[in-house]
């Protein structure tokens, strides 16, 4: 079928961050990728199962984004959200139980990859319907404004939901109440098989902001330069009511562990992989001296180190036991 | 002592009561203010309780459902009125994906301390789209409690401890009782857990809930004159259901009928049959019978609207019939 | 409250019609307003049951609009639909018969005010779920591009619908598919008490309508010609997919027949009735000498007679005996 | 002659003569075309019937549900693909208030010859979200038909009377049952009236449908060992019920257990129990019991899915408990 969405050339300006900060983020997103990298083998090995949906390619979104934000704003994420946890201070630990349906995982081992929760750090979770964290977002930004709180509460979301009733009706109530709400869209250019301009009328998705009277901003979501300075903006002009912002990234694998990818051409995959965001920022910082090919493999193997950690605790990790089954149904 | 106040009212009061003692509590429904409320429940409230608490909403009903459920995790005490049952659909993503899976799916991390009110039922002449009685629907689903007051005292009662309530709660109101009028007492005491005899008898127990209810008590009156006493049990409660009390008056009366305004198959009389089944089947000198609604979308016209619903005569027949 | 929706100066221009087109249109207008004012008295005398949604006041636009359309099109309407029936062709002695619940309504007095159904005219019903039509239009038209036929689909809904997903996903559907549907938002300014700017963070609906990268029209629903004019334009436009027109006129009576008003001035109603459709109509055709009194008088009177026919052929009528309570529930 | 494949290949083979006779007849929903089919049932049918019947669509649940009724009120013949139970709550409105009703609403001038497919049930640790078994919802609403094709034969068999119907008709495939095999009879066929009885017995009827089928059998077998002879009914066609194959049951083996993996309350286990109770009351020697799905949101954790769902272990347990 050949290439249907080309990629740009791979991001190379300069980064204008300092050491430090550049390599917190780059250690984040090599934290997610290993992270995945080993869910996925462990898919195979059938420690994990039901759905599981891989980040990899778009790590530069979560990382770039969330660092954006303080401890006090929450998060609504989607069912690919095993980076927005971990970047968000979810023990990785915690997250992999999960996975394994452990009760030391971050939701007791109930909900699995799709169903991450952690209420120290206000993650208001995964959510495996497409959609149904945006009136979740809508709420959780109305308390804010009552309760007169410091806080944002950032919704992320994919393409795919951007053609849902939910997106519309959120969008508006969010923006007609003027409240703190960031809409973070993660288009990935498809939904599960269906490529973006097959699933959009309109595909300049600042113009379907307009129809909210939303601010809206858009950047390379393999950048992560751009993402955190354009969601840094996008905060600062929070105050007024929400603003959406579009980042622009790819999946790097397939939709979930069920996909055949019949619905697109591997060499798109390969040009999209050329601007990896992990890669391309490594360069970059090592163009500017800051980053040495000793301190980028610490990090690798620091992150990898806490993967085998991770693993190691769920592992060791225990079933509930099945008298607990109609535990927490309701509020005791 | 006892005063006299309808439906309405003590909705009105209710609702005024949970906003004045609480500010985390606060109404947010389409035309809840400016236009007074749909039903004049909330007549009044913009100008006492303002626009942030008393709160319009466009016609999103998924979206303001689940910014409700939004709210109640943020920290609020939300009512969220569905104008009526019917829209609730559109809603239904939200109340049963997120509101009732989100406290058990979450590890029991977080809670949704939401009520949601809607009217329910046929009666006026609505035509299909505006007459449905899903509330059998709804008490299938768990993380969720399912509420239907049909009394002046549940009506008045039972939204304190609904709003009390740490988790997600439905309530049904049901547009046939809202102009009853009735006696409460002052000292009125709500659970929202059990069900509750609204009249003695001993040959044989109406089990209804809501619109039903005073149905189900003309059908008693009527019973009586032919000699027949029959005990009528409002089950107020839909989920949990109060199954001891189910079992103790099927036991008292040995006869029973089920009278449910939801269509027949699949309604929530089903469950109620269910529940006798398991539980009292030794106890039954009859089969359970129901008084539900015909299997047909509610017609408009008067005449069919009447023969689509549940109605004293019917009940009566039905009762009748487990003596013959 | 005061005026919060100021009225523009009425409808004046000339009118680039016939004489015998522009008294047609006219002579429609007529009827709508006499069949429901008579409607409105027969609420009160109990005749008439159930909700009762009046178009006194937007008559311009269902009759500007429907006569834009041929007979082959498809018409998809709300609650708020006595205006389309009888332009459409159904017959008024059905339309009245249908709010008395008699059989020889035209949906056997199974329906009443809020559902008129007319097979003949292709009406596809009046629908009391607000937004309801909308995906049933995309369907029809679907059908129509599909089966290669020559008609379009013109779909009326108010204001309020706009903010339900419905809306959303219809229109992107639509426009995705390039159906041939005219999409008609009859923008009377209330969704029952609730203002359109209290329930639109974006007021412009053509900004909406970029939003799915649609064509947009809009109008002056109060004045006859410009809403036939634009529905014209509109329609030369649907070639290439679906087109999108706004309509904004102003509802002169209460939402239905329950409705207090306490959302609006008086002052603010007076304001707009003084643009009313008909008699501003009225007046620039007498001025252009197209329409004397005499004329006019005619034309109420045949609209009077008209409707006192269809009072005496639904007072006539039958009622469906109770033995066909379940007919229809399948077809057999 | 027989030949032997999957409930896959079954729905597969069904929806490619479907539409290989009948150019009205098109496939609509997400990622029914270039990704192949979200199960794989549409695969290779993009290029063979091209994007025009096999369309793909946005997310938008209730947006192309609601086109597939238009489409099918503008004269085609459309088999709507919602890719799961759990998102057709998005599509509710549009199934209930539009496609169910219209027949009757219009005065009987319209029928919705509309086919609605989806993916139903629990089992491969998807989790609260992805796990609901919502067909007792479905057959509670008059004007639709509601079919669960439980069988290699019925997968292949039941979408042609389904598309012949000219009413709504909603097909739930049990995700469970996919990859299940079994041999298909030359000259199968198969109605969408009647329930079917599966395997022969006389001391218990076991009635059940969809993915409980197969563990109901498990469970018959079992029994045999035990010297119980278990029948087992499959209802196949949930909306309407075939209450005389329910009645002839019971009458013939005079207990009963219901198999449903609804949640408990307010399942289609209930409705099938009140029939009994209607109808059959007399010819129980004891109270009908059920095994349902436990009242939680279905957890991940195999250990706890397994724990929430019907087994054949309970189903043997149940058995058992009515000639205790
Ligand atoms: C309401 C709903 N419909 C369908 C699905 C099945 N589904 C899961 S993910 C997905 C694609 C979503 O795409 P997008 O929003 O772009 O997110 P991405 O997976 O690309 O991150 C689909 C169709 C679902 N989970 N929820
Ligand atoms: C989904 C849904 N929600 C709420 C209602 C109740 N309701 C009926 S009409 C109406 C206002 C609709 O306003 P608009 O779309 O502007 O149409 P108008 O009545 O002004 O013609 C409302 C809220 C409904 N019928 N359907
Ligand atoms: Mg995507
Ligand atoms: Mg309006």
């Amino acid at each position: 079928m050949g290439i249907e969405h080309p990629a740009p050339p791979p991001p190379s300006g300069p980064v204008p961050w300092d050491k430090s900060f550049a390599l917190k983020l780059l250690a984040d997103m090599l934290r997610i990728r290993r992270l995945e990298e080993k869910s996925a083998e462990l898919y195979g090995a059938s420690k994990i199962r039901g759905f599981l949906h891989l980040y990899i390619g778009e790590e530069a979104v979560a990382v770039g984004a969330l660092h954006a934000l303080k401890p006090a704003d929450n998060i609504v994420a989607t069912y690919r959200e095993h980076g927005h946890a971990l970047v968000r201070g979810v023990d990785m630990g915690a997250i992999m139980a999960e996975m394994y349906g452990k009760q030391e995982g971050c939701a007791r081992g109930r909900g699995g990859s799709m169903h991450l929760f952690d209420a120290a750090t206000r993650l208001f979770g995964g959510n495996a319907i497409v959609g149904g964290g945006l009136p979740l977002a809508v709420g959780l930004g109305l308390a804010t404004q009552m309760l007169e709180e410091e806080r944002i509460t950032a919704c992320f979301f994919g393409d795919g939901a951007v053609a849902e009733g939910a997106f519309h009706e959120s969008l508006n109530l969010a923006a007609l109440w003027k409240l703190p709400v960031l809409f973070c869209c993660e288009n990935n250019l498809f939904g599960m098989g269906t490529a973006f301009e097959r699933a959009e009328a309109q595909t300049d998705l600042r113009l379907k902001a307009a129809g909210y009277n939303l601010p809206a901003l858009s950047c390379d979501g393999m950048d992560i330069v751009s993402v955190h300075e354009t969601t840094r903006e996008a905060i600062a002009q929070l105050k007024n009511g929400p603003v959406f912002v579009e980042y622009r990234t790819y999946r790097f694998r397939a939709h979930s562990m069920f996909d055949a990818e019949l619905y697109r051409d591997k060499a798109e995959v390969e040009a999209w992989k050329a601007r990896g965001p992990i890669h391309t920022f490594t360069a970059r910082l090592k163009r500017q001296g800051k980053l040495t090919e000793e301190e980028f493999l610490a990090l690798d193997a620091a992150a990898n180190a806490e993967v085998d950690a991770a693993v190691a605790f769920a592992e060791a990790g225990s079933w509930e036991p099945v008298e607990y089954l109609l535990k927490d149904v309701h509020t005791p | 002592m006892t005063r006299k106040l309808s439906y309405r009212e003590a909705m009105r009061e209710a609702l005024h009561e949970a906003l004045t003692n609480d500010p985390r509590v606060f109404l947010m429904g389409e035309d809840v203010g400016r236009y007074g409320g749909t039903y004049a429940f909330s007549k009044g409230f913009l100008d006492e309780f303002g626009p942030t608490r008393i709160r319009d909403t466009p016609l999103s009903e998924l979206g303001f459902v689940g910014a409700g459920i939004g709210a109640a995790l943020g920290g609020l005490r939300p009512i969220v009125e569905v104008m009526t049952v019917n829209f609730s659909l559109l809603a239904l993503d939200q109340i049963v994906n997120t509101a009732a899976l989100y406290r058990h799916m979450s590890g029991g991390q977080f809670s949704v301390p939401l009520v949601i009110r809607m009217a329910t039922g046929a009666s006026r002449q609505l035509a299909a789209q505006h007459s449905h009685s899903l509330e059998g629907w709804y008490a299938h689903i768990p993380g969720i409690k399912v509420l239907a007051p049909a009394t002046i005292e549940d009506a008045r009662g039972m939204l304190a401890p609904a709003l009390a309530d740490p988790d997600p709660v439905v309530i049904f109101e049901h547009g046939g009782l809202f102009n009853m009028e009735g006696e409460l007492p002052d000292d009125f005491a709500v659970d929202i857990s059990s069900a509750r005899v609204r009249r003695a008898g001993k040959d044989v127990v109406i089990i209804t809930h809501g619109g039903s209810l005073p149905k189900a008590l003309a059908a008693a009156e009527t019973l009586a004159a032919d000699g027949i006493a029959a005990e009528v049990l409002d089950l107020r409660v839909l989920r949990p259901l109060d199954t001891a009390a189910l079992v103790a008056s099927v036991a008292r009366c040995r006869r029973a009928v089920v009278v449910d305004e939801g269509w027949r198959s699949g309604s929530l009389a089903a469950e109620v049959m269910a529940r006798i089944m398991e539980n009292a089947f030794f106890e039954l000198d009859a089969p359970v019978a129901r008084v539900c609604s015909e299997e047909v979308p509610i017609p408009y016209a008067k005449h069919l609207e009447d023969a689509a619903l549940p109605q004293p005569e019917k009940i009566v027949a039905a009762v009748k019939g487990l003596f013959a």
